[in-house]
Order: C-alpha cells, then structure tokens, then sequence
C-alpha cells in the first residue's frame, strides 16, 4: 500500500561504505534505538534492506514494563520521552523478534540496557551466541541500581567497567552509546576507549523535564524524561567534534538528524555514520531521505567516498 | 499506511473551536475504517514537532475524500484549524484497528461524549450504508455541542441526547442515560471519565463493547511505546498495549482503569 | 513613538514580591545577562520600572572585545552564541553605564565573570563601593586561565571557591550563576550554596555547535558556543526542579522563556524569579508580556500571592 | 522604533527567487530614512525563531506602506515569500543608523551589488524628492538581475550597468566599471566581498563614502553585541561596533576589512 521503494540510480562512482568498527555498513544511516522499533514497524514505509544498519529498541535481561504514561511530551523542536526500556526481556527478543529481520540483507545492532555491570556481561554473552546480531550498541544511561542509581555513563570508570566486561563477553563488536550529560563527554569516550569499545554512538538523550501548568504536576508520568529531537542537535555535533579529536574510535552521530543536511553536519564534525531516530515519528522515510540526500550531495559537490566527508570541517 | 499530501476541500468552523476539514486522499479513503486515525502533520516547520493524532469522522470513496472534525486544544489543532482551502496537509495513514462491524442480531448503540463522536460518526456512516439501525447517546455539556444531529437521522439512526446543564435532553451525563436502559452491542468514545464509567457499565450488565482511547502518541506506528495503556494479561495483571497499533479500539473488558 | 506602556490595573489583592537573596524585587520577572545590553536599548519599548530587576551584560575587570564574527546562529528553537564577554571593563560600566540606570526605580543587578579566582573577588570589591548596584550574579561558565581552562563552574570546588571570594568581597547579594554543562548540577549548587551564595540563578547555556555544510566549516567564528532559547527549556526546568529540592537558596529560573506559561514552569518547578533572555530578540515587550499573563494566570487562579506557586509542581 | 503587526497589500516575485512585499505600516514609513532596516519575524512558530533584518526598500508616506525587496536564501525568507496579501507580519523598526543624505555639491553616486539594490532605492527615491539626481552604478551576474532601472530611471537617476556574463553594460563588476570614472559621494550596498573593493576605491581616489553592512544579528536593538563589525578605533587598531545600532550604514573609511 506504501509507494515503491525508490531504487536510487546507484551512482558507481560514489562509495558510501563505512566499517564501525567491524560491523560493515552498506552506507552510513542507521535508525535510533527505541525510535524504530525492531525494524518491522517501519517497513511498510521504507525498504529496510537500504539501510546501513539497524539498532533495535533496548533490550534487557527480564521483561520490563515500562513507566507509567504520559510517556511523552513535545517540547519546543524536541520530544521529551520516559519510556522507561519496556521490552520483553532478551529471550523473548531473540526468539520471536529477532528472526523478523534475518529475511533482510542488513546487520542488526542490538541494543542492550542493565541494571547492574553484570546484566550487561549476560546480555553480551547471551547474544553473542544469537544468529543474526551484527554487534551490540551498549547503553549506559542507565541507572546503577546497586550503586546508588548514578547512570553508569555519568562516571567514566563505571562506563569503563560496563565496556570491559561486554567485550570480555561477546566476540561481536561492541559500540558504547554515551550520554550527553556529563560534566566532560571526552573523559568518558577515553575510558570506554581504553576498555576495548570497538566504537562509539552519541549522544543519548539530554535529560529535561516538562510542567503542565494547568495542572500544576509535571507532564510525564515519570516526572523527568530524555530530550531528542532537532532542539538537542547543537549540542550532538559538538560532542561529537569533541570527541573525535581525542578518541580514534568511528562514531556513530545522533541527536536530532531531521534531513540529509543535518546528517552531514555529525559527518563534517567526526561522525562515520549517522543514526535518526525522533525524526521517524515525524517523516517515517527520513532514513531514506537523508541517505538519498548524502548521495546528492556527494554527488554534487564531486565526493567520490564518504571517508572524504568525516571530519572535514575539523581542517 | 500511506504518507500523503493531502489538498484541503474544505474547513469549516463547526462551532466556535470546532473544526471540519475534508482533504482529498483518494487511496485512504479507500483504505479506512472507522475507528481508525491519521497521524497528521499540522505544522511544516520544527515547531510543533510531532504529528497529531486525529480519527477519522467521515469517508466519502467515490470523491476519494476524508473528513476530520476536531477541536482546538493547543498549537498543533490550531495551525491545523489556520488552513485553508487549496493548502496542503500531510497525512500518515489510517493507522490503528478499527471498530468490529457488528454481526447478526445484536443491536449497536453508540455512545460518544463530546468530540468523542468524531470516530463515531464514520461509524454510523458504515453501520447506516449496511442497513443496519443504531441507537445513539450522544452527551455534551451544553446543547451546541451535541453534533451532527440531523445528520445522524438522515442517515437512519435513533439519537438520545443528554447535557450536563440539560439544556437539551437528559439532564446529566450520557453513561447515566444509557445505564437507564443498558442493552446493545456497544461502541464508545469520550473523555477518559466517561470511558471508565462506560467500561463498568457494559461490565455489570455483561454486554460486548468496544472503547477508542486516546494517549500521547510518537511514531503512531508501533515503534516507540509512547501510547500505552493497561490492558489486561492473562495470568498476571496487566500489561502494556500500544494504543497506536494495538488499538486506538479496544474491546470495552481489556482496558484496565487506573 | 513605543505605543504608552501599559499600567496595569495593578489587582491589589495579588503580591508578587519577591525577595531573591536580600533583593526585593516587585515582581518575579527579570531579564537574562547578555540579552538585555545595558538596559537602556530596551527602554523604547518596554517601561524598565515594570521590571523586577534588571540584570546586566557580563562585566569583566579588562574591556574585552570579545570573539570573531559570526558570533550567532540560529538552531532549532534555539540559537548559539559566541560573544566572547566584549564588555567596556568595569571602570567604564560604572562610570558610563551604570549611570543610566539611575533614574529608574528597580534593582540592578550585575553580572561578572572573570579568569582567575582574584578577577572575581576584585569585581566584587569595586562593585560593592558602586552606587545603584544591588547585587551581583556571578557568571562562573568561564574558564579558569591559570588551571587548564577548565570552567569555574564544571567543577564543584572551584565554584564554591569562586563563590567565597565574591562574598568576601562584598556585603551585597551574592547571585551564583549554574553552568547545565555538568554530571550533578546538584553538586555544584550544594558547593556554592556552602561557600554562602545568598541565591542561584539557573541556567547558563548548554555548549554546543553548528556547522556550515556548504562551506563544511563551522557556523561559528569561534566554532562552539552557548545553546539559549526554547530548545533548552525543559533541561533548564529540569535543573530547577532537582536543585529546588536539595538546596534551599531562592532561584531565579531561565532557559527559553518566551511567554508566561514558559516562565511559570520554571516557577512551579521551583524558581522565585524568572529571567527573559533570548525572546527579548523575538519580542521585545517578552518581559511585559511574561509579567502581564503571571498576573492573569494567578487572577484567574485565585492566587493571591506567588509564592503559592513556587515549588507547587513539587508536591 | 515600533512593533508592529502590519498587512501584506502586495506580494510580488520580480524574478524567481526574488521577492517585492509591500506592507502597511503608517508609523515605520513616516520614521523611515533611507539605510534603516527592519527586524521582520518572518514565521509564527519557535522554528525558526530570530527575526531577519530587511533593508528598507520603497516607502509611500502617503499611504503608509514601507517596501521590502529580498531574496529567498534560507528559511526565514523563504517563509516570508509564502505570505500572501492580506496576511500579517510582524514588524520591529525602523532601527539602525540610515545614509547621510548629500549636502552641497557633491554629486551623489549609488553603487549596487545584486540585491543590495535594496536599500539603495529608497535613497533615490529620498535623492530624486530633493531633486538630486546620482548615478546608479548597478551589478549583477547577468542582465535579469538588475533591478528596478526603469523605475529608477523614471526618479530621474542615470544608470550604469556591470555584469559577470557582459549580458547587458560593462563585463565585469561594478566596481571595475565604477573605477574606471570615481568620483562623488559614494553609496554602497552589495556583497562582503564587493564592498571591501569600493571601500579601497573609495580611499585611493580619496573620496566620501558611507557602505551599508550585514552582519547576523539577534536582537536588532544594539543590546547582544552579536553583530559587530571592526571599525577603525583612534589610536589603537579596530573595535567591534555593532551593524544593528552604530550601523548598518558606516562610513567607507571606518570599516576595517579582514
Ligand atoms: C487515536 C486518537 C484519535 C483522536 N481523534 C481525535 C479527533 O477526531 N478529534 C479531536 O479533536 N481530537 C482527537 N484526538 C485528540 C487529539 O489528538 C489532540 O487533541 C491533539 O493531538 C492536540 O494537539 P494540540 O497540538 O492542539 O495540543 P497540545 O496540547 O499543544 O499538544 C501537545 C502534545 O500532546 C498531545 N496531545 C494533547 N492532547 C492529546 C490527546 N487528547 N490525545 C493524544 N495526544 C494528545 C499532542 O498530540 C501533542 O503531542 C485523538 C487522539 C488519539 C490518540
Ligand atoms: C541590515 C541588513 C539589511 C539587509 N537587507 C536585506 C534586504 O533588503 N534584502 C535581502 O534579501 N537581504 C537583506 N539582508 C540579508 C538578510 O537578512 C538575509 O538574507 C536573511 O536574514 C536570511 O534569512 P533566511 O532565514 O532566509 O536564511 P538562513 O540562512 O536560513 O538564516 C539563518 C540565520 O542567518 C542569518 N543570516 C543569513 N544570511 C544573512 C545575511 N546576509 N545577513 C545577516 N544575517 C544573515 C539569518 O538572519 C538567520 O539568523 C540584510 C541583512 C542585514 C544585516
Ligand atoms: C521514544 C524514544 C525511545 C528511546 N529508547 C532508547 C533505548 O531504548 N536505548 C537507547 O540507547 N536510546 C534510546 N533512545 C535515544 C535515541 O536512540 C537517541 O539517542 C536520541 O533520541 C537522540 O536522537 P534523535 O534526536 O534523533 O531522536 C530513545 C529515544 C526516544 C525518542
Ligand atoms: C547573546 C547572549 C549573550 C549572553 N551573555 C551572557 C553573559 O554575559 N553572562 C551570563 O552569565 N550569561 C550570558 N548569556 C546567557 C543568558 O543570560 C541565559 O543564561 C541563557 O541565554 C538562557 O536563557 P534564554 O534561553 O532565555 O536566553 C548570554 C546569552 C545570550 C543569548
Ligand atoms: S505512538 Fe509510537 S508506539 Fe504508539
Ligand atoms: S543584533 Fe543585537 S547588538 Fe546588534
């Protein structure tokens, strides 16, 4: 019922492979985790087999619920979300979900969230032996619950440890997913760095809240939530320009890519690939946009491979 | 499951805050079902951001046109509510289940609060095209709000109206007036209140219904697990259902009220 | 040839006094350093006398001429800026700037920012000898020139260091401006709020970045500068919130107020004061309009007065 | 130096890209002199957010109706254009410094780079109401882009015409064309680059000039100093004026160039 999937004249001359540290993407765009489902939702609306990648919504050990609603509120050129990582625990995942997406040409990086360094170990190993899992993307902005509920990417050593034992875990490459809000992004990028992380995906949401003045309580159920969306992209594309100067790991840039433009605003500033994520909500083809969008651009302004574009405006 | 950009036929002002808009959209219009929404874009800029959930009021296939009759809450509906005739609206849809048709003898009773008619409507114009006869509730707070009256005789159907300030009808709301002689196969629409009190109503009197909830909506399709609401689990409780994809219609039973 | 300022019907059964730290203020609306000049640009347009307080551009002990254009850019819901602290140093602001305020009946307060711990206890000193000053805000999103540049204000200690030498050096209110660029916005305000900050004022800009992707450089002319505007709000009302509820020193909110509903979430998230920055540029009469629909909201409300509403979300 | 909410009477696309609004705002064409600018909020919405400053074209005092000429280069313009007659927008200024207007015998020279027409035409307009009559120095790329000559012509003015491609005039710029005879009191307004060639015009034939800047600009009232230009400072190199208040009109001889 959806238009057919525009087979782009694939222009021979331009090469846009990237390799995230061993996982071989066709082109640069992935999706967000938690904003594309676990791929299917999406694919009357595009064909999922253009995309370089897909990261799946966060998977944990056990099923998890989820917050109470509202679980989302929109914000000034931003959403503000406290879905609180409901899904159906990795088994579950890697039993019914997982096989949905092996009849597609596409790696499929999972996504994964702990409670405590040694949810993430079992979550590596568990997938590690799962057909199909190109990689995982490990988020730690999540809550240590036996260590006073600081998120362990707040403390590099904590982002440390989570790396160290999911690389101890799975042979598959590990990309670490920073969050946006700490006091010094490239100090945690080092440790992760040096804890083995093949490479990294930033940033993960910027924590915000909204008030309902009417009635007086704040707007989601869970009081505070995760700002995405275009609002949080100047401060994604300088951490990424932050980063990329300090760390020689490829990242994969996030945080309000809306169009191919702002797609290549994360590649001028260090980013080997690019993940959208709220603008799916928005434009269910914004992947496919913003790749065709590379593409022209590319081809307008003589680019003959994308590894041309990373860093570019650092010179 | 189209993304549309749909041409504005029509914008009327129903009542002060109270739109219609007809856009054409000739491969929805052959695709919806009543009880089903369009995820539609009001804005063109960054601002408002997410698209805006809205159901669909009124088909008309053979013009390959969709009615929505809405109402002015904040920004989105009102830049909504701005456009004009010739302007163009970006469409994502029909998204979501739709109501079940109702089969053999039972009777359907309609039973919508304020805007909650809206879904409805779509409804009536199906149940009326297959000849079959409902009897509907409409509440409202005052008389002005009761909508679409002629049309919903015209098209063949029995109305029973209630207000809170009586000024038409029964005065009071419009679950009291249905429980007063509750029977039917029941299809409801309203305010999260109202929707509780009709969910207990259909319960106690072991009817069949279906409910169309409402809740915060991101992607619309399934993928982000914003919309949630309670449904009963077998075994455990309750769990999550996306009111996205997994409704916005639900059987009246499985919705579990907080 | 400003349309007559609006008197308002002033209800006389609503009190929005507030007393910010030993400023009394005739009404919670003030105006964000750096946004808002020297206060007189704005006087065509607005009656400054309706103001709570007037807070000034930053002032350094040097004349500093600031950093390289473009010195703006515009991001979603937001915008950058880079203006490098250009300031005619504090002899001339005393001498030449401050003198303008005289005539208007509202509490100046003025904002400084320095390089080294000392600038900051030698501003305080010469501000507390100048007439017509009411109290200071201290700017500590500055970097600390003699210790790595690293901000005063990313490290709990070093602000609270900050903060004690400013109170030592004047008998006046002392403001301490919060940096969001940090893990626990928490701990710096526990720090500041140690070290005898009489408030806080909350929040600085968020570091972020654009890049041209047609020239593949940055927007920039110093390539990062400081995210304002309604895309940072609810991580603004956010830090409001979490601060309100561990430190108990009144707060004048800011981030992204344009209108009278933005301004009272910052209030029922916890802030005494609101400050208009950035939409004085969209809307010059923002302050009024801010101050006019809080007065409305509590008429319409039945509050009689505003400190009903401080903190009300909390409860 | 008002906020007003003024109504689109025309809107026309001189050339694809190229936008004439013609607004009515009684006040802003009575305060208006050549050079001014206004701060114009081109959207409704958060997205974009800043004004834009736009030159003052044409005014009609008589009718209250202020002109803008402008090119679609991003967003903000791009949103203006979309306004049709009868649509509101609102307006901040006339802010920022304007021309000097001629006194005594020196003859008034306008150089035009592109759009930078703009502003420059309501100083012929103001020139041709003294009965003073310049000579036009306009350039563009190629013939479709000079604008205006036979209204300019028309207020008395004598043109001399530059473009890239030699379509029309002189092949070359304007200010080639211009230094082939300098002389008079210069009027500048184009491209960065352009102007920093007449302003060395200017000073090797040791002539008056004032040059008309652009530069971003937040607030457009001279209170967020994110406009600034290097300007000559007594004794020790340059200073940082601001284009909004100082300028956007400076002397030829005050900007220093990078
Ligand atoms: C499946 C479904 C069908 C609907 N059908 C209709 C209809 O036919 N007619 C009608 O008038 N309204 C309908 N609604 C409600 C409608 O979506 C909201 O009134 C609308 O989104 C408000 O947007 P706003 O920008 O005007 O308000 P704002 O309050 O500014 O919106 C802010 C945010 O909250 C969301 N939001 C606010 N109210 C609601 C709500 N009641 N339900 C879901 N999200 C909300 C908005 O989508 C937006 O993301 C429906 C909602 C759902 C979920
Ligand atoms: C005093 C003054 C007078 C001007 N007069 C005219 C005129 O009469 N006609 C005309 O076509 N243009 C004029 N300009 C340029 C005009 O302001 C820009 O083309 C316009 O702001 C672009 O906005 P946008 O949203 O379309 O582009 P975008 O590139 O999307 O704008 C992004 C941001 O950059 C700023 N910006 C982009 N280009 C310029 C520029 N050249 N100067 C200043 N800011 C810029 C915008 O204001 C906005 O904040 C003038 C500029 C100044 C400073
Ligand atoms: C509804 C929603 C759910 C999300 N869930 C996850 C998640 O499960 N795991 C994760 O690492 N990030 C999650 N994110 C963060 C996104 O992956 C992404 O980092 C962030 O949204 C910024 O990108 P964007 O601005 O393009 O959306 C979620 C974001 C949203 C909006
Ligand atoms: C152009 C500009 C200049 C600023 N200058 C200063 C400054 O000198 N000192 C300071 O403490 N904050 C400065 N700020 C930050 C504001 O005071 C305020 O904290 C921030 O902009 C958030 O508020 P807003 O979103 O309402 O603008 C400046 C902000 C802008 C936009
Ligand atoms: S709106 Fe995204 S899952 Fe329903
Ligand atoms: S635009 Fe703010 S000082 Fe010029």
């Amino acid at each position: 019922m959806t238009a057919p999937s525009k087979v782009t004249a694939e222009n021979k001359s331009i090469n846009l492979v990237v390799n995230i540290g061993g996982i071989q993407m066709k082109n640069p765009v992935t999706t967000a985790s938690g904003t594309f489902g676990y791929g299917s939702e999406y694919a009357p609306y595009i064909d999922l087999n253009r995309l370089g990648a897909i990261v799946v919504k966060g998977i944990t050990l056990q099923p998890r619920a989820g917050n109470p609603t509202p679980r989302l509120a929109e914000t000034p050129a931003g959403v503000l979300n406290s879905i609180g990582l409901q899904n159906p625990g990795v088994e579950v995942f890697i039993e019914e979900l997982l096989p949905r997406l092996a009849g597609y040409d596409l790696p499929v990086i999972v996504n994964i969230a702990g409670e405590t360094v040694q949810d993430y170990g079992r979550l590596a190993a568990r997938l590690d032996r799962a057909p199909g899992v190109a990689g995982v993307e490990v988020n730690i902005s999540c809550p240590n619950v036996k260590q006073g509920w600081m998120l362990f990417g707040s403390d590099p050593d904590m982002a440390g440890e989570v790396t160290g034992i999911v690389k101890a875990n799975t042979g598959k490459p590990v990309i670490v997913k920073l969050s946006p809000n700490v006091t010094s992004i490239v100090a945690v990028a080092e440790k992760v760095a040096a804890a083995g992380a093949d490479a990294l995906s930033m940033i993960n949401t910027l924590l915000g809240m909204s008030i309902d003045v009417k009635k007086r309580r704040p707007v989601l159920g869970n009081v505070v939530g995760g700002l995405s969306g275009p609002a949080v992209k100047p401060v994604a594309v300088r951490t990424v320009w932050q980063v990329y100067r300090e760390v020689k790991l490829p990242i994969i840039g996030m945080g309000g890519i809306m169009t191919a433009e702002d797609a290549l605003e994360f590649i001028l500033a260090g980013a080997a690939a690019v993940a959208v994520g709220t603008a799916n909500f928005v434009n269910p083809r914004a992947t496919m946009d913003v790749l065709d969008g590379i593409e022209k651009y590319m081809t307008e302004h003589g680019i003959q491979n994308i590894s041309e574009l990373v860093g570019a405006a650092q010179n | 499951m189209l993304i549309t950009d749909a041409e504005i036929i029509q914008q009327d002002e129903i009542l002060p805050g109270y739109y219609r808009v007809t856009l054409s959209a000739f491969l929805a219009a052959i695709a919806a079902k009543p009880g089903q929404f369009l995820h539609v874009r009001c804005g063109s800029t960054l601002d408002p951001l997410l698209r805006r959930p809205l159901s669909i009021h009124a088909v008309n296939r053979e013009r390959g046109e969709i009615s929505l009759f809405y109402r002015i809450v904040g920004r989105g509906t009102a830049l909504l509510a701005g456009k004009r005739k010739g302007e163009k609206v970006n469409l994502l849809g029909p998204l979501g289940s739709g109501f079940t048709m109702p089969v053999g003898v039972s009777a359907a009773v309609v039973v919508a609060g304020g805007i909650g008619i809206a879904p409805l409507y779509f409804l009536l114009q199906e149940l009326s095209a297959l000849k079959t006869c409902a009897d509907v509730f409409l509440g409202a707070s005052t008389s002005k709000q009761l909508f679409f009256t002629q049309e919903i005789e015209a098209l063949g159907h029995r109305i029973f109206s209630a207000t809170d300030d009586g000024s038409v009808g029964y005065h009071g709301t419009v679950v009291d007036l249905f429980e007063q002689n509750p029977a039917g196969r029941v299809y409801g629409c309203g305010p999260a209140g109202m929707l509780k009190r009709l969910s207990q109503v259909i319960k106690q009197n072991e009817l069949c219904g279906e409910l169309s909830l409402e809740e915060r909506m991101g992607c619309g399709v399934g993928a982000c697990l914003s919309c949630v609401c309670k449904t009963v689990n077998e075994g455990n409780g309750a769990r999550y259902s996306r009111v996205c994809v997994d409704g916005p219609v639900f059987p009246a039973g499985e919705v579990v009220w907080e």
